[in-house]
């Protein structure tokens, strides 16, 4: 899950971290009266969870309250990459000297939280890690320890050569480190991390994503979802505990398991056909999330066929069967379905099907090339 | 022979009354495992299925059964402590099924089984299973036969499918691992290659994987460098959209963006076996069976 | 440095540790107020850095606030193994079903904090170790990983057969090891933990004993020390950041190094004589402290002469004479001073010692032998 | 010969511009160690007493100097820390001279150094001496001299005595460690016993143990079942009352009260010579040494 800007930044201010005072606005007279009270220079910035809001027009600096009124007009209802700017930063413009990056990730070959600082800040790292790589330095920490002051020094240093500077940087890494096991973080930065003309350390700008599975037993941070910045139909199938991603081609795909939901995409193309997304069921099977899935993905004017393809294991397909018979039930399907079925008490499951009037195939390849046909109009059947 | 588990696995299943835990319990008892105890904290004293003894802890369990290996069946957020009891209680193969198992809680447990000399398999992965001895997790026992065909794989269903299609064309197989698809798993695809490559019976190996990460890459590097039997390999996620499942920071510290066509790239200057759909394994694997 | 009873509990209250109310009273009206508030019978009981208080007569319990009034006279002033009461707890009375023990220390053998609990609780955990050591469970904790949930049921399953009460202990076990971290203690015990006739679990009563090395990062710790419960002697030694052990002798010592002093002590009572006293100058060289060390040992009106062993190492030597020197020309002392010195900067020692009038010797068994006969009137000289 | 330390140590040193650290950085160098580099945060790029190189990290005093050795100066509460930056820049050998680490910063830097193979001899330590090669710490030079005997103790100053007392009769000494009296230290009897052992050059060891614990009682029985070369140990602490060094819980666990008599009784058993008193030492290792 991403955090807003305005989010990460409260959470890094409650670890100590000094970044400039900051409230949300909604609307225009808002962002006045936040840069009226401020009574100094600000930044007004749209909080959408996407890249490059700045090239976008999303982030203004504005020298008066009504400049800030003025810009926060032409930023709210903005669209950015497709989505909608509902709520804008408004916060105290900081003077910048220099900028540097500092982030964490959790690196899946170190099996640790690894660090990514650069003096190089500003601009995305991942342009620093192309063009001048040998301006990263890396420093896994092992959470067993946590963030030991010499690292957290040694990366001062690496920023900064001025020993009260580093140390400045080292306190920093060690609050966003405590921020980023604390809120169950698979990524955290501060980029920019500014110095100010006069040798003030400020967090600029702030970014936070949350593990989707440390959410149950984080609740704060569970209740910081945005769902007006996302997607309805992923909003709706997360609710449902499916994963989905919704894509443009015209299969509706209903798969258990990421893997298989992945190969159940890669033949539809192999076949000739475009899947309409990605959708898994997960392992523990409950007839409730068949019609939920069916509901989502026929939300979707785009899907002309729907693919089932299950394979049981901890998923009984008996409860798929039973999900699929009480979902057309309730909603008769208006598009032809394609059922692959076969794994943990497939004899029962074709039996409800069957006395349903649905036909399963245990072939995989022989249903992906029928819903291909169905979709593609008979042209590769 | 097989790798990992064998007739003489004596299994401990953590979680064994739950809903899960418990189906799975009997599935794996009908197949023959060594189902030697459960755990569920309060439960002890208790029998499951009138014959196996529940215990309140793991530690109680070895010392009363002997137990060697642990499948483990609890909800995500006790699955790092279910994993680290096991270790502690002296299991020297932990399976975790559970899905959902917070990353940050794998930093910590993965140094700790390591620590401990604890082999474990998961978290979130089917399990394993040595065809005609012994099942550990949640693969179905009737889509595998006993063979040649050593099977690993970052995911649980594609490894059914592939396993179903070999075992329908008449293929058998040594033992099927799968190690799961999180960010940090105890097992990666070199335990198992390295495993495959010392087993007398394991003669071909065919591994499944996945967008994401540099596992494939790596794995391919020790096909080429460090093994004699042929491997077969597939990458599921060739047409998922960029960016979607893996953080790109991620790409940087590995220098690599974990694609699908960089990963057959790697199969392929390892001499690898390639199959473009589940079904090709069948043939490709006929091939190098001779 | 040890903590009184109230305020472990108040620490481990802050935790989450169920624990009777209550309150401290220096006098008995204080102590009857407090109990006719909480409106329940109510324990009074002695705060002294002492076991045995209540075979001692330091814990009562009394039904009524009269009674506690009564009893808190009693209590109040009273000496308990030469100590004066100076204030006592007035705490909600529980109801006891059965008694258990929780501790925890650091252990040298395992290097670590090693939990030992026991269902035979209430008693003196030593003596359950000498009589029925099969009764007490001990488990060691990697504070790298902390004290894991299984490790925690697994010693509430020792204490209690029923799950309810097992997961229960297992709690508290993680409270008492999250305090016993963050104050920094040497060991932590609940002593009982009482299961009540309800099946509530309570902590009827609490010690901390505090590693002295955590207290400069733990301030509001270190404004726990109630330097009136303590001999008044050590209370200045350690504020001159010496470590000082009063004993009975009349050789009074003042050595640098803990395995010195005590060799020099062994030595004292070798060749016939008395050690008055444990006397550590420490490793850091500072002439003040050897003027409190003169200071500290000469209050001693049992002391007949005076004894320097002093090694230099890390101890400049010539820091020490300077220290006599200082001392002895403000006060005057009125016994005998033997002084033996050799290590670094020896050469400048010996000057400065000879040009103030201060005869020295470089060996130890000389010096020592002479201090003896010197304390003995000569009866060993 | 001798050890942990010769001719080749390397020696960085932590905390180089405090003040004990630069008095005993000057001895060093005076004695003839090898100083190669020192640490100051801030100070990087800066020369002390204008010829040793100060680095703002040990990682980068290792890179620059190759240094294989740290002694650290630095004051209590960043003790912890710089033994763990010591160890984690590939620094073999790690001498922590500073008193007063807290116990609990301790039983995480333990596990720690032990992961990464290093050697941490301390805290709370006067360190070592290998007489004529090499001096690491604060033990003064000129009382040792090159001999037959390996000396360790719990104690620094009383190190000293024996030493001086030694090296006084023209008994000379192979090295002599401190290994410091905290509860949790780096390095203990057994270990340095076992290296003298295996040492050419030493012919006895004088072992100065004290009150407390039980380190003296499982040396003594080291001595006994794994050395052939004889020990003269010493306790401290024989007339120290009781209760007041060490708290009685800690009795409960060792089963042990850790008393002078018990581990006295554990010399003996191990067929130990035993010193009464620090000048004793001199007379019974003339004799083994025969």
């Amino acid at each position: 899950m991403n955090l807003h800007e305005y989010q990460a930044k409260d959470i890094l201010r409650g670890y100590g971290v000094n970044i400039p005072p900051g409230r949300i606005a909604t609307t225009p007279s808002e962002a006045e009266a936040i840069a009226l009270e401020y009574g100094a220079a600000v930044m007004v910035k749209a909080q959408v969870h996407v890249g490059g809001r700045g090239k976008a027009g999303g982030v203004k600096f504005c020298k008066t309250p009504a400049d800030a009124k003025e810009k926060a007009t032409a930023i709210l209802g903005m669209d950015i990459k497709g989505l909608t700017v509902e709520k804008v930063l408004v916060t105290v413009a900081a003077d910048i000297g220099s900028e540097a990056y500092v982030g964490i990730i959790v690196d899946r070959a170190t099996k640790k939280p690894v660090f990514m600082v650069s003096a190089a800040g500003g601009i995305d790292i991942e342009q620093v890690a192309a063009e001048t790589p040998e301006k990263i330095l890396y420093v896994p920490v092992d959470p067993r320890y946590g963030l030991p002051s010499y690292d957290a020094l040694r990366m001062g240093f690496f920023l900064f050569a001025d020993v009260k500077l580093a140390r400045g940087a080292g306190k920093i890494m060690q609050q966003l480190y405590a921020a980023f096991m604390a809120s169950g973080c698979s990524l955290a930065e501060i980029n920019p991390l500014v110095v100010t003309p006069t040798g003030e350390l400020v967090a600029v700008d702030g970014k936070m994503v949350i593990d989707d599975n440390e959410l149950d037993r984080l609740p704060a941070i569970a209740a910081l979802r945005d769902e007006s910045s996302e997607e309805p139909s992923e909003v709706d199938a997360r609710n449902a505990n499916l994963t989905f991603i919704k894509l443009d081609g015209d299969v509706g795909c209903v798969v258990n398991g990421a893997g298989l939901a992945m190969a159940t995409m890669d033949l539809v193309k192999y076949y000739g056909g475009e899947p309409a997304n990605f959708l898994d069921i997960g392992g523990s099977s409950n007839p409730e999330k068949v019609v939920n899935a069916l509901r989502i993905i026929t939300a979707d004017a785009n899907v002309k066929v729907i693919l089932f393809n299950i394979f049981g294991g901890i998923t009984r397909t008996d409860d798929v069967a039973n999900g699929i018979v009480t979902a057309t039930r309730a909603n008769p399907l208006t598009v032809p379905l394609v059922i692959r079925l076969t794994g943990t008490n497939e004899e029962l499951a074709m039996k409800i099907l069957t006395e349903n009037g649905f036909s399963a195939s245990s072939d995989m390849d022989e249903a992906v090339q029928k819903a291909v046909a169905l979709a593609t109009g008979g042209k590769s059947a | 022979m097989s790798v990992f588990i064998d007739k003489n696995t004596k299994l401990v299943i953590q979680g064994i009354t739950g809903r899960d835990g418990s189906f799975h319990a009997k599935q794996m008892m009908e197949y023959g495992t060594q189902v030697v105890a459960g755990v569920t904290p309060g439960k002890g004293g208790q029998k499951f299925e009138g014959t196996v003894p529940i215990f309140n802890t793991v530690m109680d369990a070895v010392a009363a059964t002997g137990a060697n290996t642990s499948v483990i069946y609890v909800p995500p957020p006790f699955a790092a402590d279910a994993i680290m009891e096991a270790a502690a209680a002296g299991i020297a193969l932990v399976i975790c099924i559970t899905e959902g198992v917070p990353v940050l809680d794998m930093t910590k447990v993965y140094p700790f089984v390591k620590e401990q000399g604890v082999r474990l398999i998961g978290p979130n992965c089917p399990g394993l299973i040595t065809p005609g001895a012994s099942k550990v997790g949640i693969i179905p026992g009737r889509i595998c036969t006993p063979g040649p065909v050593g099977v690993v794989s970052r995911s649980g269903t594609l490894t059914y499918e592939v396993v179903y299609q070999l075992t329908s064309a008449g293929i058998g197989q040594t033992t099927c691992v799968g190690i799961g698809g999180d960010p940090i798993n105890g097992t990666n695809f070199i335990d198992c290659l390295a495993a495959f490559e010392q087993d007398p019976k394991t003669m071909v190996i065919a591994m499944m994987g996945e967008i994401g990460g540099t596992d494939e890459q790596e794995a391919a590097d020790f096909v080429k460098h460090q093994m004699k039997k042929p491997v077969v390999g597939f990458i599921a996620g060739q047409t998922a959209p960029p960016g979607r499942r893996m953080g790109h920071a991620g790409a940087i510290i590995s220098g690599s963006s974990g694609t699908a066509a960089e990963k057959l790239e790697a199969f392929e200057a390892a001499g690898m076996g390639i199959a473009r759909r589940p079904k090709d394994f069948v043939e490709l694997i006929r091939e190098r069976l001779g």
